[in-house]
């Protein structure tokens, strides 16, 4: 069985760390601790170093200068292994499972087995029930990782902190991609391990969660230290202003908009979700020109299902889609494009972009065929797809060393706005953006929303999926509430209210 | 009125071979040979079967044994690489008859014959012709490895070309390998592009190498070996040395039904007529040169004549730089007496 | 002297080896990039051969030849491409049974059909007026048959195609990242149909190239293997033609050497040291390792059947 | 009768061909799991099948025959390994490179220790007390030599070390998600170091089984292309090793059956119509379109070599 030979770490110190990446200075001479019994939060916009900073506590990268103490003595961590034996449990922002292994075998990767040669899954597995009862986190050791919700993955990951017995736990962005519900149940998890006398260090970029969590917040600007101060002394407003250095605006003045014709129609929707059972259940919406209809709910209600339907790729089991008063319910994903949908999808590593391509090619993915891009339909026009590609990079303030740069090596922030350049200079009569600033710092947040309400100006029909009710709120001229595949409520921006839309995103009746 | 079949007078034999029956070489020779005895005895009285693509030896050895069981009256072995496990088998199996070649080796067992081919003897006569048919005074070679009969009959023919005249260049090009149609083609279109006006080769792979000698309308010549390769090219194809083996099987075959099961070595060569050299009717030859050939053979048959290098003959000129170590290993006078023809065929 | 012996002599030979090749892993590198492993080659080759190989004994046209590898490439293609991206079977599953079937098929219709292995007329050289009458290139380069020609010609337009084209683009995006390719509204399946389908076709000319333009005869297994090692040109060249074209000529000049080894000798009248046979491996490892140090665009979804989660 | 040649001499015949299959596809199972795609098994089972041979051939042990495949096979096997994981070459060409490499110098050690095909004696059948006296199952499963049992004791050998052992668990996250492997402490090169010497050591021993245990002697290119088929066995049977030992018997009884085919008929004293020869290449390949419908586990790293983003 798992004996680590660490002693529990009282306090982490790290002390005038640089890390250098060709071209970037990453981490310039920054200092940071954690105690143990505290949540250390980070924060900063994208870029300004929060990952590489923990990558080199936890021995993925080695620092260029600096020193870390654990307990006050110097300690040299030079892989996971290391960090691991020492102590230290690291999730990242990309988690780092193994999507064919079970949950066991995934915790059991690494470790030393009780019976030398042979895996002792069976004792794994019966650990790992035991930690899933103590914390409350409910997770099956016998299951395949790729089986699991984004949120059940993120728990398997805490598991296997918890089973290592670390006593600093980092996390990178471990919200990003967890409903309201499962950011609860996470923070109940932190706040125990906190009282067992636990370190942890958090990263977010959502502010709310920073306050809710954390006692002191460490503000990251462009690899530099700006300032540490507890979390009682700071303010949402505050703490925006230390990253961004300047003011951020999360209130945008909304002008009503002439409502004119419908532009987006859907009457009496059912379609399957992937599992097969009823992921849409009789869906009537109308999105008309120049309005913004958000979406709310909590994830895993049918919200991929019907950007999907509504974009063509997956089919209807019964109703009728309308775009611009055309039925389109038998019209291919291409066709439906073409006749002015576009699409933003929730998962735009996968759906949005090609990793692998370059931002260029990536720019012309929607219309590669189509002049001016293409000649005759056929052979690309290099030249203007290159000039087209400059333009969207200036516009929409995309931070790309060139038009060649493969997407992969951009950060988030910027291949959302890559794909949001792409679908919004088609002109689009309807757009559907679903989770448009998911894991996007603040600064570039804001550029996002305003982007979308100048396209609702300019007579654009948005249909805006969000699990982000601050959001929805912001932006929406009118929002409905999605629960099991059925449009459970439908609100206008005047008469919202959170705590009502809250309740109906968990599934309590409708408001007379 | 139907016949009888009387199990008894039904000679049947049984053979296993390293390549195909239908490749105009060392596995066809043996299947030909067959089907000509065949025709001379008759289907009452004489039967065969074969196992064709023989590659892995314990295949062989399964099917040796199984036909020993069955009660073949001779087994034959017909690929040098069997001889280990003849070796293990026959003993097993006093009354039945083996036999096993190209060797000369008969392991002291009584039940065993072993038998080779003189390859040499043919090459060096297709040699003499070759080097009297050239005008460039370049000739190419073909060989798929520098081992067996493939060997002997290209010493034979470099002797040959030598023969009539020293100064004659001979390229030989071994490929490495017995299937390889590709390589053996390019092999055939590098002696060309080095000005050979006459080809030959062995093994099976070298249709390739005819094809390009078709392909140049009877300004290369090509010679044959093994079996008749006529048919492949009846425009170009001036002779060929052709393996008889019915000759010595037709010995060993009254051997066995007088009793003697083996013990004895043969070997194919011009004297007994095992080997012929067969030539294309449709191709025109000086009377002249056709009775000199005639007389060659003659003096070749009575060892007036040598057909191979001597050991300490060699120079840097010819290709043979190796001669000297591997003539000293374990080959008994001219033959060196391995075969491996196929030996790569069945590989896939 | 020997300069020119291994510019005329070794660099023809070489070309002429790398033609079958060429044709076939041009094919194999569409239908890799757009994430469809063929493993069938070899298989389509053989039946490409015997399919030319057949028409021209039978009618003597060589252009019908031509036609009947086109159409066998086709059928196995589209079949090849059916049981892959319809049926989403495993690929090197599939690509296996196709190429047993290939080799059965092609040996059983050649015993059975013809028997002994006959000539056929193949191909004839071709002049090109002016060119082949160059000093040097013009006997290496511009003294081959049309097959010849055609596989090289195979090379630019590949990578003109590849990457210069909507088409091409479509195809590097199916083999990256599918769901994006089907988001944008590209039909998956119906390029990698394409793509698949031209890999028969191509095999099948590789084939061809065997049968009546180079060799000029059939014999059952006449590839010998040659349709793996065109799969693992397309890897070696890491799916970008003018590598996989520099691949293959790598290869056959390898082996054109080794056949005018006692050519060149001869040539200049002493023996090459057998250190040069000792040291020509190392060499090519090394010279391959050094290209290998390269970093390369991959077709990420390669051997993965799409599905849209349904 | 026909049911029993069947039996005996089909299958035992089938159970010989495909032991070097096994042995280097189980070897190649291993390093592709992990992530290591190696084409250069031709090569390293051209070097281990020399080796082996030379030193049987100059000393008479067989035992020594078997160390000098192993050692042969470790270092080939480091090579590979330091030129994919540590050098982190593209896969497809750093494979082709030790192919070229071990084709080239076992050739020519070859020619200059040997010169001529000279007979080994190889391993002798081995009985086994009780088993081989077994009516039927005796002759076709415990009359073969020491080296195919061996073969065949590494699949399920290779099933427990995969699925039951930690090392199996590190070899399936390594080839998986090299990322997540790393970041919990498992060292990626080193296990890819692991699996891909055992490759090595794996593809040698096919080597050696050739040329001491089947074959019994060496020439050039004495593998023939086997190395590349145990590559495609390995996308066959998809990663898993009794798959993979399914699909090298399935090939090895098509070719067991077709050399057979004349013993069957004159067993069964009426020829078999040819009906049979054409339907068998489609039986196959249908039987393995049912096999390819199965999903599987992939290494979705394989090709990739690993690097930890600095
Ligand atoms: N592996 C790398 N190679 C080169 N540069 C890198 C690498 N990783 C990070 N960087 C650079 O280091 C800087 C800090 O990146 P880091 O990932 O730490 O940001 P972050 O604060 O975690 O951002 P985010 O909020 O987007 O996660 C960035 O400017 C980035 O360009
Ligand atoms: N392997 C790498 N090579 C080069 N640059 C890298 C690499 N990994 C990360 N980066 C750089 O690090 C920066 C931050 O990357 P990271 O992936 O952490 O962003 P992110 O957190 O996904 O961004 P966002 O918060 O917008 O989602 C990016 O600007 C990117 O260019
Ligand atoms: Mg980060
Ligand atoms: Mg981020």
């Amino acid at each position: 069985m798992v004996n680590p030979q660490h002693k529990a770490i009282r306090s982490v110190e790290m002390k005038k760390i640089v890390k250098h990446f060709p071209g970037v200075l990453a981490v310039d001479e920054v200092d940071f601790d954690v105690q143990a019994g505290e949540v250390h939060a980070l924060l900063g916009e994208n870029g300004a170093g929060k990952s590489t900073l923990m990558k080199i506590l936890y021995g993925l990268y080695s620092a260029n200068a600096g020193e870390t103490l654990i307990n006050g003595h110097p300690v040299s961590i030079k892989s996971p292994r290391t960090a691991i034996e020492l102590g230290i449990g690291m999730i990242h922002q990309h988690f780092m499972l193994v999507p064919s292994l079970t949950v066991a075998e995934n915790v059991a990767m690494g470790l030393r087995s009780s019976r030398g040669l042979l895996l002792d899954i069976d004792i794994v597995s019966e650990r790992v029930r035991k930690l899933s009862e103590i914390y409350n986190l409910n997770v099956d050791p016998a299951v395949p990782i790729w089986h699991l919700s984004v949120g059940e993955q993120q728990r398997v990951e805490i598991l296997r902190a918890l089973y290592k017995e670390a006593s600093l736990l980092i996390l990178d962005e471990p919200t990003a991609v967890l409903t309201p519900q499962e950011v609860d149940d996470l923070f109940k998890i932190l706040r125990r391990m906190k009282e067992d006398g636990h370190s942890l260090i958090f990263i977010s970029h959502k502010l709310k969660e920073v306050l809710a969590i954390s006692d002191r917040i460490t503000v990251l600007r462009d690899g530099r230290k700006v300032d540490t101060i507890p979390a009682e002394t700071a303010t949402r407003a505050s703490l925006a202003q230390m990253m961004v250095g300047r003011e951020v605006v999360l209130r945008y003045e909304y002008e009503p908009v002439e409502i004119e014709e419908s532009r987006l129609a859907l009457t009496g929707v059912h379609a399957n979700s992937d599992r097969g059972y009823a992921g849409l259940i009789d869906i009537n919406l109308t999105v008309h020109s120049g309005e913004i209809v958000g979406v709310a709910g909590v994830s895993g209600n049918g919200q991929q299902e019907l950007a999907q339907v509504i974009a063509g790729l997956r089919p209807t089991s019964q109703g009728n889609i309308y775009l611009d008063g055309k039925k389109i319910d038998s019209c291919s994903a291409n066709q439906r494009s073409l006749m002015g949908l576009s699409y933003i999808p929730e998962e735009r590593m996968i759906e949005g972009v090609i990793k692998d391509f370059t931002v260029a090619e990536n720019v012309v993915l929607h219309g590669f065929d189509q002049f001016p891009f293409a000649w005759k339909g056929f052979f690309l026009n290099l030249g203007a797809i290159k000039k087209t590609t400059r333009q969207h990079i200036i516009d929409y303030e995309i931070k790309t060393p060139s038009t060649e740069t493969p997407v992969k090596s951009l950060s988030g922030g910027n291949i959302q706005k890559l794909v949001l350049a792409r679908e919004l200079s088609r002109e689009p009569h309807v757009l559907i953006a679903a989770q448009p600033t998911r894991g996007v710092d603040i600064g570039a947040t804001e550029y996002i929303h305003r982007r979308l309400l100048q396209a609702r100006k300019v007579g654009v029909a948005i249909l805006l999926i969000s699990e982000d009710l601050d959001e929805i709120l912001a932006l929406s001229d009118r929002i409905v509430v999605i629960y099991e595949g059925k449009i459970v409520g439908e609100v206008s921006r005047e008469e919202a209210n959170i705590n009502e839309i809250g309740l109906m995103m968990a599934g309590a009746s409708q408001p007379e | 009125h139907a016949e009888p079949v009387e199990a008894q007078d039904t000679f049947r034999v049984a053979v296993v071979m390293p390549s195909a029956t239908n490749d105009l070489a060392f596995s066809q020779s043996m299947y030909d040979a067959l089907v000509t005895i065949q025709e001379e005895m008759g289907e009452d009285n004489f039967e065969f079967v074969f196992q064709e693509g023989t590659f892995v030896v314990d295949d062989a050895a399964i099917a040796l044994r199984e036909w020993a069981l069955e009660g073949y009256d001779l087994i034959i072995a017909h690929g040098s690489q069997y001889g280990a496990v003849l070796e293990e088998i026959a003993p097993d199996f006093p009354d039945v008859s083996f036999a096993w070649g190209t060797d000369s080796d008969t392991f002291g067992l009584d039940n065993v014959f072993a038998y080779e081919a003189a390859s040499d003897q043919g090459g060096f006569v297709n040699g003499f012709l070759a080097a009297n048919l050239s005008e460039s005074g370049v000739i190419g070679v073909v060989g798929p490895v520098e081992a067996g009969d493939a060997k002997l009959y290209v010493d034979g023919f470099v002797q040959g070309v030598a023969y009539v005249d020293e100064e004659l260049e001979v390229n030989v090009n071994y490929i490495g390998s017995f299937s390889d149609v590709a390589l053996a083609t390019e092999a055939a279109e590098a002696h060309i592009a080095n000005d050979a006006d006459i080809l030959t080769g062995s093994a099976q792979m070298v249709v390739g190498a005819v094809g390009v000698a078709i392909e140049e309308e009877g300004d290369v010549l090509w010679f044959g070996t093994q079996a008749n390769q006529t048919e492949l090219a009846p425009e170009i194809v001036v002779a060929s040395q052709v393996y008889h083996w019915e000759v010595i099987l037709t010995d060993m075959i009254e051997l066995i039904q007088d009793g003697t099961l083996g013990g004895e070595t043969y070997s194919i060569n011009l004297e007994n007529e095992g080997l012929v050299i067969e030539f294309n009717e449709d191709f025109e030859l000086d009377e002249e040169l056709l009775a000199e050939v005639d007389a060659l053979i003659e003096e070749i048959i009575a060892g007036d004549v040598q057909t191979l290098p001597e050991e300490d003959m060699d120079d840097g000129e010819d290709d043979e730089e190796m001669d000297d170590e591997e003539d000293t290993d374990g080959a008994d006078d001219s033959d060196d007496g391995e075969d491996d023809d196929g030996e790569d065929e069945e590989s896939s | 002297m020997l300069d020119e012996i291994f510019r005329t002599t070794v660099l023809a030979s070489a070309i002429r080896l790398a033609t079958p090749y060429i044709f076939a892993s041009m094919g194999e590198t569409f239908s890799q990039r757009s994430g469809v492993l063929n493993l069938g080659v070899e298989g389509i080759m053989l039946l490409g051969a015997f399919a030319s190989y057949y028409t021209v004994l039978e009618t003597g046209s060589l252009v019908l030849g031509l036609l009947a590898a086109i159409g066998t490439g086709l059928l196995m293609g589209l079949v090849t491409a059916f049981v892959s991206v319809t049926l989403k079977a495993e690929q090197g599953i599939s690509g296996i049974g196709i190429y047993l079937f290939g080799l059965g098929l092609s040996e059983m219709l050649f015993k059975r059909l013809v028997g002994t292995p006959t000539h056929v007329k193949g191909f004839p050289k071709v002049d090109i007026p002016v060119l082949t009458d160059l000093p040097v290139l013009g006997e290496v380069l511009f003294n081959h048959n049309i097959m010849i020609y055609l596989a090289f010609l195979t090379v630019p337009l590949s990578a003109c195609i590849l990457n210069r084209t909507t088409l091409g683009l479509q195809i590097r995006a199916v083999g990256q990242t599918p769901e994006a390719a089907d988001a944008m509204g590209i039909s998956v399946a119906r390029v990698r149909y394409f793509t698949v389908t031209l890999g028969g076709v191509m095999s099948s000319l590789a084939g061809a190239s065997l049968s009546i333009a180079l060799v000029n005869f059939f014999q059952g297994n006449l590839t010998a293997g040659q349709g793996f090692i065109a799969v693992a040109l397309v890897y070696f060249g890491a799916w970008r033609p003018y590598w996989v074209m520099a691949g293959a000529m790598l290869f056959s000049t390898v082996n054109a050497l080794q056949l005018q080894i006692k050519t060149i000798e001869s040539a200049l009248s002493f023996d090459i040291p057998d250190e040069f046979a000792v040291m020509a491996p190392y060499v090519v490892t090394i010279l391959t390792l050094i290209i290998a140090s390269q970093r390369v665009e991959q077709p990420t979804a390669l051997t993965k059947p799409f599905e849209r989660g349904e």
